[in-house]
């Protein structure tokens, strides 16, 4: 058993990170009022715009073209996400509607840009992040070999981010102010805060996020970009639901995915997990969250204004 | 002159505008939209063949879409129709595989199991939804993954001959295509699915617009509370409709999986479960209005080949105008107060003049 | 000039889609004093006030603070220039406390620092004799409580211009006396207020100087000292108003509504209503007087089926429905007239034919074998028109969303009587409407009592009540307080009732 | 079950046509992908490399189609398009395109039609190659073959593994021609080579890529060295699981497939990850069918086979990772296969998976 985490549970977190880097920035959209269904296609143009990046810079660079790449990729998920804030809080468009059609725009858009960039869709990079060993923590007994390993960069400055934004939510006045817009949006606007500014920065840190996701994606497991993330975005819509709208909450449901997503690829390697129906393994993660779904649905912390219009019968 | 722009107005503007932006696109990539378009079109619709295709693309497009618009009038989002399709489709690809009846029969059971299968994945996010408030969009994308892999396995372990990625060939008895058809459209992919979805466009108009059913779903649809507050059952229907908007789903996996293709598909969700979204809000989820969005669609989608194979653009160009094309149908605000905008310069213009109104 | 105004609203306009809420409106307020705006539903008060608090932006007009003219174009701009509101609606956050709610916006460091804000707010609450803990959450505190924040609110961005939009209307005769005593407070501390009600009591009680406001335009400017509550009425209105609501005596038939100790939970999943016993006859109306959030919405609920049951049981003629579904209740003949017209009475989107049928539809002549029978249903909806005189574009075809809220309050109130209930439940019948509306809507109801039917009449506006009631039941944390005869009592005793204080127990 | 073999020997080559061809614009060759991309490491980059091959020597006109899905409507539809277009030489590779071919041979009778790892019929296995259709099969578990035992030599002693994408025969043959040959350099060469049969796996897809990643770190952990890949997407993710471990200095190797992969694995600018790659020469294969047709000596209505007696599978003729002894080794063994000596089995037998 000891064998099986130590193995599974370093990929688990690489896997884990660009889920919990979505979810953060859908996070911030909704605690702000704007549901994001558009994460999907945010991590997509991230994904891309990383990609892009990195390769015309790898030659010149070669280390430091990966860090560029990741900025590119939040950068651009950031501009992306302009779309549906435009959309949803200038336009009151149906927020879900403007989310999907965002990503289908990314989806196609993307691919017909690497296409004609590459003639075939994909774009490959030389190299991603490097994993090392945390020198002496990685030493530890037990958390050592979980945690410590074969850990990339980027693994630590999400978690970093993930902590900075928990800070930020319920320590300070942006925070505050960014709650307020998502449970009472008048309110807030009658205490002097500009609803519409707040909700485009929500909006646009989420953008920002789910476009480091996508890069993260691109650097550390994947190192080729393919046209898809293959409904991560989506999943961490889930695990944002699933983790209450909570910043420590969306980490360990974004961890419980990444394991049981990793588990169920790995499984055909561990002779222990090959006895169980590659099935059950599959469906897993997406079974238990409906359970999940249903098991919060009583007790739903989801921010009260949520998906609804903001209007002040100005103009 | 009328303040408000109809629904139909807007998704005729906001077509355009998709379409302009793809012009836009094509010439960002130096190639010439007019070519570009014209090829698009012609390759939809040159020959009896193409239109056969284009049809037979918008066949499932047609349920697809009605599935989803008909989920949209009870206010609920049917991201699911791409697994309620695998769904339906597994299981009229079961029977087709299995049994063994005189072609009649043989089909119109595969037409049953197929609603059925659609039907019940469409039923569980409905019931979370009326009992648990689970949101519809995340339960149907689970249930998308789920029957993505139970899909895969029932086949790979029951249904495989020889090739590993998809299911046996369906008999000829077992598939929607009937020859008449085929040699009249000059072997094109056309098939009995297309009748099955035009009766499904006149049902589910009846349904909306005639019956009891119809006004209580729209009841719930635009007003929840009052509906409840009137004695109408609001959980009965949601359940109601997504079990029908599933069922819609079912029958377009029918027509995919043993009309337009000849065996099941594994190991990818289906894109029309998706362009069926984007289908409902072009058609402004009324059943013409779908036919309509979906032929059109199913002209990009057909064409799109044969322009890339003619120009340098490539058919991912047509995608991406449909994105937009929705992008700007969710937006219609927008056009909605430039209209305004235009209709006040003309009103002050006359006004000037020291006309009143 | 030698009166120093604090702040001049001159020849302000503001148009909506549809309304001219604002037509050239000029409004003067005075240092030191109180002025209040006086006006009927939609006047066109609250959107005056928004402009002044930046919320609305004027199309017309200019705006002078201490004699200099500015642009006043959001919130912040008011603070700084002194100007603070407690809206008509409180603008709160549900679940932030109540220092979090005070300092939003003004937080004035980067990172929060509640312990100190805390400190101030809690003196300043000393300072105006509102005490209240700055660490509640709003959910938790009482409606009172929750305006004294709002008031703290402005009092923490020391404000001198007070603005306060119907802050009566929620609030127990005494609690309204409290807040007289807090705005005399505040204008001896030089502070200026304005204040808009309905209520002339009030206005004669604290206020110097009343505009009237009526469909958008200033009707005038009185001094309040030398100015009768009935020719404010009069000005307020356009025409001479009977403040009373002429009915015979009720003649009580037999129990149609019998409650029998009803106890349901509310929203926070406590006892919202205990163990609540009444009686309604055929041919009376009861009124159930309370203050908001007292248990009227859990009752009301509980009574149509919206709510469920915790113990208890419900009667109608006899027949017992504790169980029963929405359906099963209306069809047994209980009618309601709900609260909030958009969001319970009316589906906007639909016809107006169609809304008349929204309880019936199902059942012939409205639908046969599954269809609908749209002949009926229009023959229906334009009957329910006429008699009801509902005013709209395109009749029965008309979106029930185009017709203005008398209207809409008219449809739904003839779509109930039409369908010849046993028990009519009227809740807030008369909200946002004008005195037009209102009384046509009074006498309907009298009418329904006199046709022997048994009506039960739920209303925050004591007058209502005490005007249109046979019988007057108040209840209070849930619990019924007392049912007295409406002609045995007053406003004063119906009041502490609705403080709670039984009859007898006193003082 | 050698079929006819083409006049050309080299591994791979570019063979120099005797008369210098003009611009024949009027000769289109066209190509309609399977599932992946015409970049996916796989047989649709081998085959369209093959056409881009020939349409620079004979300056020809080029143009690839990716179907939306992989049924045969689809398929069909791309070769309409193509037809219409004017591309009548249309290259198809995958056994997928099987009954799509039947349809189409006979649908557009003055076209030509290059079927790659498979043969045109009805649904009923009974192979129909009409006149103007090739059919080409490869010897996969040769390609196999040499490069289990190129991996056996280099490594001498240590555990290999396999990730293939599904379980078709293609791969498959892949994979156990790969067995034999690391059993055959434990025998002969007295390597000491491990399989373990819990590292011998398919992945399901060609699509999976984080699953490729997650199941190389899996094998790397356990102690495998290198691992073979034939498995599309879900190699690449594998790939990049190797490369990140041999910058952090560890010592693991890939074996690439249908192409040489050598370029993918290249981690630091200089240095690649892939050991060797099993090619089978798809891009050849379309090559010489194009240099035929110019040539007017198109093997219509045949069915070929590419094996080691045709040089059209075996190891790229660069292999930086390899010594030169282990090389020569591999040609020996290749005349072998060649002169029959040695036989390599297609079929699973004994074989795992
Ligand atoms: N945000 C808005 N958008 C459109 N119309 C509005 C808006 N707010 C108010 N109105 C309209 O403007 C008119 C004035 O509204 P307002 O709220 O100022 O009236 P009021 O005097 O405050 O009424 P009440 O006594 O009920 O508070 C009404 O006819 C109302 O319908
Ligand atoms: N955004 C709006 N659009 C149209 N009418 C509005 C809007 N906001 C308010 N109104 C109408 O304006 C009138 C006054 O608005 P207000 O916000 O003061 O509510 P109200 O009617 O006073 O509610 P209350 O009964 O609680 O006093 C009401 O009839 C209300 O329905
Ligand atoms: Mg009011
Ligand atoms: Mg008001």
């Amino acid at each position: 058993m000891w064998d099986i985490t130590k193995l599974v549970f370093p990929y688990a977190i690489a896997y884990t990170i660009p889920l919990m880097i979505t979810a953060l920035g859908g996070l911030f959209s909704e605690r702000g009022g704007i549901i994001n269904i558009g994460l999907e296609g945010l991590m997509v143009v991230g994904f891309f715009a990383s990609a892009v990046t990195i390769t015309s810079l790898q030659i010149f660079l070669p280390d430091l073209s990966v860090w560029i790449g990741l900025l590119a990729g939040m950068i651009a998920g950031m501009l992306f996400s302009v779309l549906h804030a435009f959309a949803s809080i200038n336009l009151n468009a149906n927020q879900v509607i403007s989310g999907t059609a965002i990503n289908m725009i990314a989806a196609a858009i993307t691919v017909y840009l690497a296409r004609t960039l590459t003639g075939s869709g994909n774009i490959t990079i030389q190299s991603g992040l490097p994993r090392f060993d945390i020198p002496l923590l990685s030493k530890i007994p037990f958390l050592g070999p979980l945690l410590f390993s074969n850990t990339y960069a980027s693994t630590w400055l999400v978690l970093g981010i993930l902590f900075l934004s928990w800070f930020a939510l319920y320590k300070t006045s942006f925070g505050l102010r960014l709650r307020a817009c998502g449970e009472h949006p008048y309110a807030a606007a009658s205490a002097g805060i500009n609803v519409y500014r707040m909700r485009y920065i929500a909006v646009m840190i989420s953008g920002a996020f789910a476009g480091l996701g996508g890069a993260v994606i691109l650097v550390t497991y994947s190192g080729e970009f393919n046209g898809s993330v293959a409904g991560l975005g989506f999943l961490a819509l889930a695990a944002l639901i699933f983790g209450q709208w909570k910043p420590f909450g969306v980490l360990g449901a974004t961890f419980f995915f990444g394991s049981a997503v990793t588990i169920a690829n790995i499984s055909q390697v561990i002779p222990e997990l090959g006895v169980i129906p590659p099935l059950l393994l599959k469906i897993f993660p997406y079974v238990i969250t409906l359970v999940a779904l249903i098991v919060f649905s009583k007790s739903s912390q989801a921010p009260k204004a949520e998906g609804e219009v903001f209007d002040l019968g100005r103009n | 002159m009328k303040k408000e722009l109809n629904e139909v107005t807007k998704s005729l503007i906001a077509t355009f505008l998709g379409l302009l932006a793809g012009a836009l696109l094509m010439l960002s990539i130096g190639s010439n939209p007019i070519e570009g378009f014209t090829y698009l079109l012609k390759g939809g619709t040159m020959s009896i063949e193409r239109i056969g295709n284009t049809l037979s693309t918008a066949t499932t497009l047609i349920l697809t879409g009605l599935s989803v618009a008909f989920a949209f009038r009870t206010g609920l989002f049917n991201i699911g129709v791409s697994g309620q399709m695998l769904i339906g489709g597994l299981c009229a690809t079961i029977v087709g595989l299995t049994l063994d009846f005189p072609r009649p029969i043989l089909l119109f059971i595969m037409l049953i199991v197929a609603i059925i299968g659609g039907a019940i994945w469409g039923i569980i996010p409905g019931l979370l939804k009326a009992k648990f408030n689970v949101h519809e969009v995340v339960a149907t994308i689970m249930m998308n993954w789920i029957a993505l892999w139970v899909v895969y396995y029932t086949v790979q372990a029951f249904l495989i001959d020889v090739q590993e990625t998809q299911s046996a060939d369906l008999p000829a008895v077992a598939q929607l295509k009937v020859p008449w058809i085929t040699e009249l459209f000059q072997g094109s992919s056309l098939n009995l699915g297309l009748v099955v979805a035009l009766l499904a466009v006149i049902f589910i108009k009846i349904i909306l617009d005639k019956t009891t059913l119809g006004f209580e779903l729209k009841a719930v649809g635009f007003n929840r509370d009052a509906a409840l507050c009137n004695g109408i059952k609001v959980s009965r229907n949601i359940i109601l409709s997504m079990m029908i908007a599933g069922g819609l789903a079912g029958l377009a996996g029918l027509t995919f999986y043993t009309g337009f293709a000849e065996n099941m598909q594994i190991g990818i969700l289906p894109a029309q479960g998706f362009d069926g979204i984007a289908v409902a809000l072009l058609g402004i989820s009324t059943p013409y209005g779908v036919l309509i969005a979906a032929i059109f669609f199913g002209i990009l989608h057909t064409g799109k080949g044969f322009m890339s194979a003619m120009t340098d653009i490539p058919p991912q160009i047509a995608n991406t105008i449909i994105a937009i094309i929705i992008y700007f149908t969710a937006t219609s605000l927008l056009i909605q107060r430039l209209w305004v905008k235009i209709l006040r310069k003309k009103k002050s213009k006359k006004n000037a003049k020291g006309g009143v109104d | 000039m030698k009166d120093n105004f604090v702040v001049e609203m001159l020849n302000i306009r503001k148009e909506f889609p549809g309304v001219v809420a604002n037509d050239n409106i000029t409004i003067q307020l005075k240092q030191g004093e109180i002025l209040a705006l006086l006006g009927e539903n939609g006047a066109g008060k609250s959107t005056l006030m928004s402009i002044l608090f930046g919320l609305f932006h004027l199309d017309q007009g200019i705006i002078k603070v201490k004699g200099k003219e500015v642009k006043i174009t959001d919130p912040n701009i008011a603070n700084k220039l002194g100007i603070g509101m407690v809206h008509q609606h409180f603008q709160l956050v549900h679940n932030f406390t109540v220092t979090e709610n005070i300092i939003l916006g003004i937080e004035g460091s980067i990172v929060l620092k509640i312990k100190d804000a805390s400190k101030i707010i809690k003196d300043l609450s000393l300072k105006y004799g509102l005490d209240i803990n700055p660490n509640d959450k709003i959910e938790d505190i009482s409606v009172g409580m929750q305006q004294r924040v709002e008031i703290l609110k402005m009092l923490y961005r020391d404000a001198d211009v007070l603005i306060f939009d119907e802050p009566t209307a929620v609030l127990t005769p005494q609690e309204i006396h409290e807040l007289m005593k807090i705005m005399k407070n505040l204008t001896s501390e030089g502070k200026s207020i304005v204040l808009i009600t309905h209520k002339l009591r009030e206005i004669k009680e604290v206020a110097d100087r009343c505009t009237v406001i009526r469909r958008g335009k200033v009707i005038g400017t009185v001094d309040v000292k030398d100015t009768s509550e009935a020719k404010m009425a009069e000005m307020m209105v356009g025409r001479v108003v009977t403040f009373k609501v002429d009915k015979q005596d009720a003649k009580p038939g037999k129990v149609i509504l019998k409650i029998d100790k009803l106890s349901a939970l509310n929203n926070q999943k406590t006892l919202g209503l205990k163990e609540f016993s009444l009686e309604v006859r055929a041919g009376e109306i009861v009124g159930l007087a309370g203050v908001d959030g007292n248990g009227q919405t859990e009752l009301v609920e509980a009574l149509t089926g919206l709510r469920k049951i915790e113990s208890g049981k419900i009667f109608i003629n006899g027949k017992n429905l504790t169980k029963s579904s929405i359906r099963e209740r209306n069809e047994t003949g209980i009618a309601h007239i709900p609260e909030d017209r958009h969001k319970h009475g009316l589906v906007l989107e639909f016809s107006l034919g169609d809304n008349m049928i929204l309880k019936e539809y199902y059942h012939p002549p409205y639908s046969k074998y599954g269809f609908l029978q749209f002949d009926q249903i229009k023959k229906h909806a334009d009957d329910v028109i006429s008699q009801f005189d509902v005013r709209s574009g395109r009749g029965n075809a008309s979106k029930a969303a185009t017709l203005s809220g008398g209207n809409q309050q008219k449809a739904i109130v003839g779509r109930e009587i039409s369908s010849n209930p046993d028990l009519l439940i009227a809740v807030q019948p008369t909200r946002g409407l004008d005195v037009g509306a209102i009384e046509y809507i009074h006498k309907r109801l009298i009418e329904q009592r006199d046709s022997g039917k048994a009506v039960l009449l739920i209303s925050l506006e004591l007058d209502e009540i005490l005007d249109l009631s046979d019988k007057i039941a108040v209840i209070n944390h849930g619990e019924l307080i007392d049912l007295v005869n409406a002609n045995e009592t007053n406003e004063n005793e119906v009041g502490l009732m609705m403080a709670g204080i039984k009859r007898g127990e006193g003082q | 079950n050698g079929g006819e073999t083409t006049e050309d020997p080299t591994a791979t080559p570019t063979p120099e046509p005797t008369v210098e061809f003009g611009d024949n614009t009027d000769f289109k060759v066209g190509m309609v992908t399977d599932a992946g991309t015409i970049d996916d490491k796989s047989f649709n980059q081998g085959t369209w490399e093959g056409i881009l091959l020939a349409a620079d020597d004979f300056g020809l006109d080029t143009k690839y189609l990716k179907p939306d899905g992989t049924t045969q409507a689809e398929y069909l539809t791309e070769i309409g398009n193509l037809f219409d277009a004017g591309y009548k030489f249309i290259v198809t590779p995958g056994f997928k395109f099987e009954t799509t071919i039947f349809e189409a041979q006979t649908k557009y009778p003055d076209a030509k039609f290059i079927l790659l790892d498979g043969y045109p019929h009805v649904g009923d296995w009974a192979p129909v190659v009409a006149e103007n259709t090739v059919s080409i099969f490869f010897a996969e578990q040769e390609a196999g073959f040499y490069a289990g035992l190129a991996t056996a030599l280099q490594l001498e002693d240590g555990e290999v593994g396999f990730i293939g994408g599904m379980e078709i025969p293609a791969v498959q043959k892949f994979n156990w021609g790969f067995q034999q040959g690391i059993a055959y350099a434990n025998d002969t060469y007295g390597t000491t080579i491990v399989m373990n049969a819990d590292n011998f796996i398919y992945e399901g897809s060609f699509s999976n890529v984080a699953g490729g990643q997650q199941l190389a770190a899996g094998m790397f952990d356990k102690g495998v060295d290198a691992i073979f890949c034939a498995a599309g997407g879900v190699g690449v993710g594998a790939i990049n699981e190797a490369k990140t471990r041999a910058e952090g200095g560890e010592d693991v190797w890939i074996v690439g497939v249908d192409v040489d992969q050598y370029a993918d694995g290249i981690y630091d600018g200089t240095n690649s990850i892939i050991l060797t790659s099993a090619m089978k020469g798809i891009d050849q294969a379309a090559y010489d069918m194009i240099l035929a047709e110019t040539y007017g000596t198109f093997p219509g209505g045949e069915m070929l086979t590419y094996d080691s007696s045709n040089n059209g599978v075996g190891i790229p003729s660069e292999n930086p990772n390899l010594s030169d002894d282990v090389v020569t080794k591999v040609l020996k063994a290749f005349d072998e296969v060649v002169a029959g000596t040695i036989i390599v089995a297609s079929e699973q037998g004994s074989l795992i998976k």
